[in-house]
């Protein structure tokens, strides 16, 4: 049995830049089914760390392992397909000459093909995977609100909408892990009611663990169990919400005041 | 009709190549008042602000400002009569250092004060001065979300358009970033703010104006308006209890 | 409601069954309504068809702008040219082997290549093209140097007791018809399939892609493989048809021929490389009028593109094939 | 008989190789003009067509196309590359029109003619071979050279007369010390100039092009071998443009040629004062070839007294066709056999050191 | 063997200059308009032939025909970017490449057309040779080093501290920031691309003396031949391009010593490919994070 190890356990991450040091020998780990907080001031960090344990940058020092496997080193595309753990990115990035379907059938298509070689076949049962995605890009339309656009392309969208095709983006496959950078940022204060909802959802129903990054402290206090917090690229508390926005310390390093 | 110094929009018809994002707006802004423009995702606020700013394609319409027609000017020309922009998303040069990137931002401006305002920002600002060597695209988002404000500081301008200034900050910084909005403003300067951050922006706007399907259905006091109702209105257009949209 | 849908669709009826009916008898009867020139020329359309077809597969649809199509071209040209010549095996073993020969050569000459992004890429697929051609020469016990091959018989087929050849320029387009539209098949079904999807998507976005489990160096050099594939096929028809192969076979001009068809044409749509590579080369064709005016007519029909096709001529075909198709 | 004869020139015309197709044109046209004003031939009158090859073999290809189906030409002259010739030779084959190559020196464009398959294909041009042994055997007989250093262009006419003299030079034990190959619009020879200047090699082995020559001169002055190391070969060494480029280079340069404008004989007199007057610039060695090429055709159709093109390929198999340079016939693989003139320079001049015809020695299958 | 190799890089470091200065100005051009210049090698072509005419026709000095030379290929550039180089700002990667091999197309066949196809004698310039610490050079080549190490040290200056060079930098960089901050980025495109067909016509003005010929045809050689120095010295890096045309002439200069001169075009692509194994970005190329 390893449900008794934490889902994702970070060790000791390090990553400078020239004399910045983004991270600083940084542990953390998540429980199975468990929604965390990442928050810290600007330039603490917090992306830098995403980078790292998710293979888009490649750590100084540390070890990462995903629920008892070590995938320290692994590069990007292994780590959300083998790995299933998904992470989203702080600029908003889309397909930009896609429509928002097809960039969510992308987003689906990686746990549905198991192989690259499958991903060549036309045959019925590849059709039947193809439709059956749709579907389910058509209902996280729904939830995000797109549902009037989701013939353009997404290129043409506005900021916040793109914002929301990523965060959709994510839901797409199933996977155990999703790590959010940032997805609330610019998205309008009655659909971050919905994204909170499909959060908790996928949480609840579908055993999806979350680390989100977000500066919108009330989101945290509301769907987090638990927060980190960064500071100058070391880690500062971690403890419950409640806790972690009386803390003095994060006081002055992030909530200012 | 309206001062001089008005910025006056009529009956704006404005998107991009053959599609219209904005529908007929109207909206006039006195010299010197602090708007927050608001609305759900894709109502085209930011459409309207790039169209102020000379970067879209105009139907229909005029804008005013100064007692001139600006409407189909191009963006520089804009700038020169003293209107700047921030526009959503990422907008420096990502392989300028930072202290680069506020040179640049003044590169319509030649004076002596150029210095002291940069000068000036690094102080508002201290992590930019810390990262004057840095690449601004190597800081993190917010970092350079802060670096685009202070670039639109720098300009000098008397109208300021900044689209979602704080996305992306910690709320520390985006305590700074208002307040240095609010000085500008106290300093005579016009502001159109466009936020999702609807709280914040109602605190330190003068006057809302909500904006959905490319047309104003809202313009008020922000004091009259209470969050539960913007939600409303973001959604259905309407307020509870109502069945027309005001104004 | 119905029955006012069923009028309308009455009134414009859909001319797309029949318009495709009258091009495929174009296509099969154009030996005898053109003279032999024309179906020459025609052969030669076909002949670079192929590369472009696998150049769009990395242009168009995955977004890698690359120059090597006249190395693996050229490769695929002499390995069915040695073959036919010293080994005198029949026509399709040449084929498949010029074809897996280049793409089996993509792959070494990929890994390093598809490391780099954009221009860089270019320019070492440039590379590939520029060392080939010294490889050509240089290599003499090989491939004869500079001399060339030449005298490349004609393609013959031995399919058990059955042997026949293809002779002439009216069976040889009739060859080339065939294989144009089996690897046009190919293309389609490639594209269509999910895998085509997901090369769009490292075409869009490639860290996007990669963060959504998409192995895009994997696919990257996969679809430079299958490109090299379809040069090398059209390199073997271009050895046959002309009969002579040397070391200007690897010349950037068949590369930047191959990328103006699939860009004129419309880079990402298959259609447009099929009308691409009959536009351009009836375009070199039709310039003959004017020797002296030709080269430069041609470049301004390149700047013309570029400012009023932007997106090459298939947005063009793509509008009329739904205008004929009575859809709204 | 009466009417036009048709007659197709392939050549490049555009494009980097513009060079050589410019003086072809030129030479052919100035022919044409003078048989058409002299009344044609029997009152035919000949009407040129020129094609664009650009130096690439598919383009010469569709060029020949062009001009048998859609100009109906029975006659081509062309080309001057001779990868492109070699892929004209099977359509004109197949199409049964006689190809009259005027400046591919690729000794196979005849091994795979007359006897040896391609009926159609006739060559009035010497092939690399011829020049490679006249060349050697002068250097080493008259000048006793032995040691060698080869920078000729790396095209297939540079490339394989090194090939034919490699064949020969042991017969006249002279040996090769260095080997370089340069690509056309090269500019930079010093590094290779220097190094032959250190390997002690006597002469050059070029056989190049005509523009690349000056440079090459020059640079020889700059590294201070010229006067010491002798360019022998092929490239323009002889006319007064680029002797006056690099005087002390190019004396004592030997060079064999189809054709020089020194030659001394009143037609070839004739033809480079008509061809300066009429193009403001001398004549090169293929305006030449070209100008000589249609001569050779129109003394063909007059002599098969029709312009029928199979008439016309007998007469020319049996033609003695009086050239500039001397007389021209036809081996049993259509191919010319010409004298070749051989010079030096002397004294800022070239003089003419002799005229020698060779017989090929075909391969046998 | 050592002073040899000495002398083959002084070689090298010569032909380098040639290159380095053709090619600052197709880096700048890609710098501003992300599109690889196909035509960069005609405005070469064009500045040798405006000179050559000069001399030729007009009856010039060379020292005046450099300034015709590179006057007439300004005024040529100056067309061309106001009808086409201009409109080429945001404009994908492959129309770039289409519109620029279009350009040199028109260009080199034009100049067929009317100069005719042949090539002609350069006449002028300082070709004696002069010997310095041994070796001997044409005063042509001196003069040539000399005006590089200048240009180098004059883009510099302007790139790092001008507004114009400031301005390019920014360009290169994010096209929609600079209407942002009132740069008129059309305008930048134009001054960039007539500096860079200026020095490429000064560098062939410069060349002609020694190379001698001039054709239509050759600055397609010249094109290709700066195409990996550009790459090499990381894409629009001015003092990157002036490392890189040094080691590929010094590189090329040693190959044709010791291996063969028929490898040496090979020489440049093989190197880069080399070096972008090392260094994918190019030697001097600075990225930015995702
Ligand atoms: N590639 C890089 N080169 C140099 N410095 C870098 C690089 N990447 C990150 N940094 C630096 O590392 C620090 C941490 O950046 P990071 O993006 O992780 O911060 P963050 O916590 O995500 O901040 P924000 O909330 O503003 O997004 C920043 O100060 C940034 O300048
Ligand atoms: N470049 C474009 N081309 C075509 N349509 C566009 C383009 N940019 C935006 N749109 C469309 O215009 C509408 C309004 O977009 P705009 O960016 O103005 O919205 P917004 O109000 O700023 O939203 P957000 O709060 O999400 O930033 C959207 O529906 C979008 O689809
Ligand atoms: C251009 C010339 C040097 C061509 C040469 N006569 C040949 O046979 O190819
Ligand atoms: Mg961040
Ligand atoms: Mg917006």
């Amino acid at each position: 049995m390893t449900s008794h190890l934490p889902l994702l356990e970070i060790k000791n991450l390090s990553k400078s830049y020239g004399a910045v040091k983004a991270v600083d020998d940084v542990s953390i780990h998540i429980d199975r089914g468990e929604i965390a907080g990442l928050i810290g001031p600007n330039g603490s960090g917090k992306s830098t760390f995403f980078d790292c344990s998710t293979g888009l940058a490649k750590p100084d020092a540390g070890t990462v392992v995903l629920d008892g496997q070590d995938i320290t080193g692994w590069s990007l595309n292994r780590i959300a397909r083998e790995g299933r753990m998904l992470r989203s990115f702080q600029k908003t990035v889309t397909f930009k000459s896609l429509d928002v379907e097809e960039n969510l059938v992308i987003a689906g298509q990686m746990f549905t093909f198991p192989s690259i070689a499958s991903t060549f076949g036309l045959g019925k049962m590849s059709r039947q995977r193809i439709d059956g995605l749709r579907e389910r890009a058509r209902d996280l339309i729904k939830m995000a609100g797109l549902w009037d656009v989701r013939h353009q392309p997404a290129g043409n969208l506005s900021g916040g909408q793109q914002k929301l095709i990523q965060f959709a983006s994510m839901l797409m496959p199933e996977p155990k892990l999703i790590l959010l950078d940032e997805p609330m940022a610019g998205i309008n204060p009655k659909i971050i009611e919905r994204v909170v909802d499909t959060i908790l959802y996928a949480n609840k129903s579908l055993g999806v663990s979350f680390l989100v990054i977000e500066h919108n402290i009330d989101v945290v206090t509301s769907i987090c169990q638990r927060v980190i917090v960064l500071d100058q690229g070391a880690k500062l508390v971690e403890g419950l919400p409640g806790d972690i926005i009386q803390d003095q310390r994060v006081r002055e390093a992030y909530l200012g005041g | 009709m309206a001062g001089n110094s008005n910025l006056s929009i009529r009956d704006l018809r404005a998107g991009y190549g053959n599609l219209d994002i904005l529908n007929g707006v109207d909206l006039d802004v006195p010299a010197g008042q602090f708007v927050a423009l608001m609305g759900p995702n894709g109502a085209g606020k930011s459409t309207l602000l790039k169209t102020l700013y000379g970067m879209t394609t105009i139907k229909q319409g005029s804008i005013d400002w100064r007692g001139k027609n600006i409407a189909g000017c191009k963006s520089r020309a804009i700038l020169g009569e003293g209107i700047s922009f921030v526009p959503q998303g990422r907008c420096n040069f990502p392989v300028m250092s930072v202290d680069e990137n506020l040179q640049m931002a003044a590169y319509t401006l030649r004076d002596a004060k150029v210095k002291a305002d940069r000068d000036y920002v690094y102080d508002l600002f201290p992590i930019l001065k810390k990262r004057r060597a840095t690449l601004a695209g190597n800081m993190s988002g917010g970092e350079q979300q802060l670096l685009e404000v202070a670039m639109a500081v720098l300009q000098r301008p008397k109208v300021l358009l900044v689209d979602e200034p704080s996305v992306g900050l910690s709320p520390a910084a985006i305590g700074i970033v208002f307040d240095e909005l609010l000085r500008l403003h106290a300093d005579g300067m016009t502001i159109l703010l466009v936020e999702q951050n609807t709280k914040k922006a109602m605190e330190v706007a003068e006057r809302a104006v909500i904006l959905r399907l490319g047309k104003v259905i809202w313009d008020g006091l922000p004091k009259d308006i209470t969050h539960d109702e913007l939600g409303e209105l973001f959604l259905t257009g309407k307020m509870r209890g109502e069945t027309e949209a005001v104004h | 409601m119905s029955l006012t849908e069923t009028a309308q669709q009455a009134r414009r009826r859909d001319l797309r069954i029949p318009l495709a009916a009258v091009l495929v008898v174009l296509a099969l009867a154009a030996p005898f309504i053109g003279s032999r020139y024309i179906t020459h020329s025609l052969i030669i359309a076909l002949i670079f068809m192929l590369p472009a077809h696998g150049l769009n597969l990395l242009v168009g649809y995955t977004g890698l702008l690359s120059l090597a199509q006249a190395a693996f071209f050229g490769i695929g040209a002499y390995t069915a040219g040695l073959l036919a010549v010293t080994y005198g095996t029949p026509f399709y073993v040449n084929l498949i082997a010029a074809g897996a020969v280049s793409g089996a050569l993509a792959l070494p000459l990929g890994i390093p290549a598809l490391r780099l992004r954009s221009t860089s890429f270019v320019m070492c697929t440039l590379g590939f093209v520029i060392i080939g051609q010294a490889i050509a020469k240089n290599w003499i016990s090989l491939t004869r140097g500079d001399m060339g091959l030449s005298s490349i018989p004609k393609p013959y087929f031995e399919l058990g007791p059955l042997s026949f050849t293809v002779s002439g320029t009216t069976n040889f387009y009739y060859l080339a018809l065939i294989i144009g539209t089996l690897a046009t098949f190919a293309v389609w079904a490639i594209v269509r399939s999910p895998a085509g999807r997901n090369m769009v998507a490292i075409r869009e976005n490639e860290t996007l892609a990669e963060s959504l489990g998409v192995p895009t160096w994997h696919y990257k050099l996969i679809v430079f493989m299958i490109s090299a594939v379809f040069a090398g096929v059209g390199g073997c028809l271009y050895a046959y048809y002309l009969t002579v192969v040397s070391p200007l076979t690897f010349q950037m001009y068949y590369s930047t021929t191959m990328l103006i068809i699939v860009l004129g044409g419309g880079a990402g749509m298959i259609s447009g490389t099929v009308f691409g590579s009959l536009l351009f080369v009836g375009l070199t064709e039709a310039l003959r009028i004017t020797p002296e005016l030709r080269m430069i007519a041609y470049g301004v029909s390149l700047l013309v593109l570029v400012f009023w096709f932007k997106k090459g001529c298939a947005p063009l075909i793509n509008r009329f094939w739904n205008a004929i198709g009575g859809a709204k | 008989a009466d009417g036009t004869i048709k007659l197709g020139l392939v050549a490049p015309m555009s494009g980097p190789n513009a060079r050589y197709g410019a003086f072809s044109m030129h030479g052919a046209e100035l022919a044409v003009k003078d048989i058409n004003d002299a009344g044609g031939i029997d009152g035919m009158k000949i009407e040129l067509l020129n094609a664009d090859s650009q130096g690439t073999p598919v383009e010469g290809v569709s060029a020949a196309r062009r001009l048998i189906d859609q100009d109906g030409v029975d006659f081509i002259i062309g080309d001057v590359s001779s990868s492109v010739t070699l892929a004209i030779q099977p359509v004109a084959e197949d199409a049964e029109v006689l190809l009259l190559n005027a400046a591919s020196s690729n000794p196979k464009i005849t091994y795979q003619a007359g006897v040896g398959g391609f009926k159609w294909t006739y060559r009035n041009y010497p092939t690399d071979e011829n020049r490679a042994l006249i060349v050697a055997k002068y250097a080493a007989e008259q000048r006793g050279f032995t040691k060698f250093a080869v920078l000729s262009v790396d095209s297939d006419y540079g490339r394989s007369a090194i090939t034919f003299t490699k064949k020969y030079l042991p017969d006249f034990k002279g040996e090769i010390l260095s080997e370089d190959y340069y690509k056309e619009g090269e500019v930079d020879f010093r590094s290779v100039l220097a190094k032959i200047r250190d390997n002690g090699a006597q002469a050059i082995i070029m056989y190049g092009l005509a523009d690349t020559t000056p440079i090459i001169a020059r640079q020889m002055i700059e590294l201070g071998i010229a006067g010491k190391v002798a360019l022998i070969g092929n490239g323009e060494f002889n006319t007064e443009k680029t002797i006056k480029s690099a005087p002390s280079a190019l004396e004592g340069a030997v060079e064999a040629a189809a054709w020089l404008p020194q030659f001394d004989s009143p037609e070839s007199k004739a033809f480079v004062e008509k061809f300066t007057a009429a193009y403001n610039e001398a004549p090169n060695n293929h305006a030449y070839v070209h100008w000589d090429t249609v001569n050779l055709l129109a003394a063909a159709i007059k002599q098969a007294g029709s312009a029928d093109k199979v008439k016309v390929r007998d007469a020319l198999s049996k033609i003695k066709y009086k050239s500039p340079v001397g007389e021209v016939t036809f081996d049993d693989h259509n191919q010319a056999r010409l004298p070749m003139i051989l010079l030096q320079i002397e004294n800022g001049k070239p003089s003419i050191k002799g005229a020698y015809a060779a017989d090929i020695q075909y391969p046998a299958n | 063997m050592l002073s040899t190799i000495v002398e083959q890089s002084v070689n090298g470091i010569v032909t380098g200059s040639v290159y380095a200065i053709v090619a600052v100005g197709m880096t700048m051009i890609f710098g501003v308009l992300r599109a690889i210049n196909f035509a960069h090698g005609e405005y070469y072509m064009l500045g040798t032939f405006g000179a050559w005419f000069a001399i030729d026709y007009l009856g010039l000095s060379y020292e005046a025909s450099i300034v015709v030379g590179v006057l007439a290929t300004i005024a040529v550039a100056y067309v061309v970017g106001q009808l086409v180089m201009r409109r080429m700002v945001g404009a994908p990667a492959e129309s770039g490449v289409l519109a620029t091999l279009g350009i040199a197309l028109i260009l080199q066949n034009t100049i067929i057309l009317v100069f005719g196809g042949g090539y002609k004698f350069f006449a002028g310039g300082y070709i004696e040779p002069v010997s310095i610490l041994g070796f001997s050079l044409a005063q042509q080549r001196i003069l040539i080093l000399v005006v590089c190490l200048l240009v180098f040290i004059g883009l510099e200056l302007m790139v790092s501290y001008t507004r114009l060079g400031m301005a390019m930098r920014a360009v290169s960089q994010n096209v929609e920031c600079c209407s942002v901050v009132g740069i008129d980025v059309p305008q930048v495109v134009l001054r960039t691309f007539m500096l860079g067909a200026a020095l490429a016509a000064l560098s062939g003005v410069l060349t002609a003396p020694v190379n001698v010929s001039v054709y239509g045809g050759m600055g397609e050689l010249i094109t290709f031949k700066t195409l990996p120095i550009i790459i090499m010295g990381g894409l629009g890096n001015v003092r990157g391009t002036f490392v890189a045309a040094m080691i590929l002439g010094v590189a090329e200069s040693l190959v044709a010593t010791y291996v063969g001169l028929q490898f040496r075009d090979t020489v440049g692509f093989a190197t880069l490919i080399l070096m972008l194994m090392w260094r994918p970005h190019g030697l001097f190329s600075t990225q930015a994070r995702f």
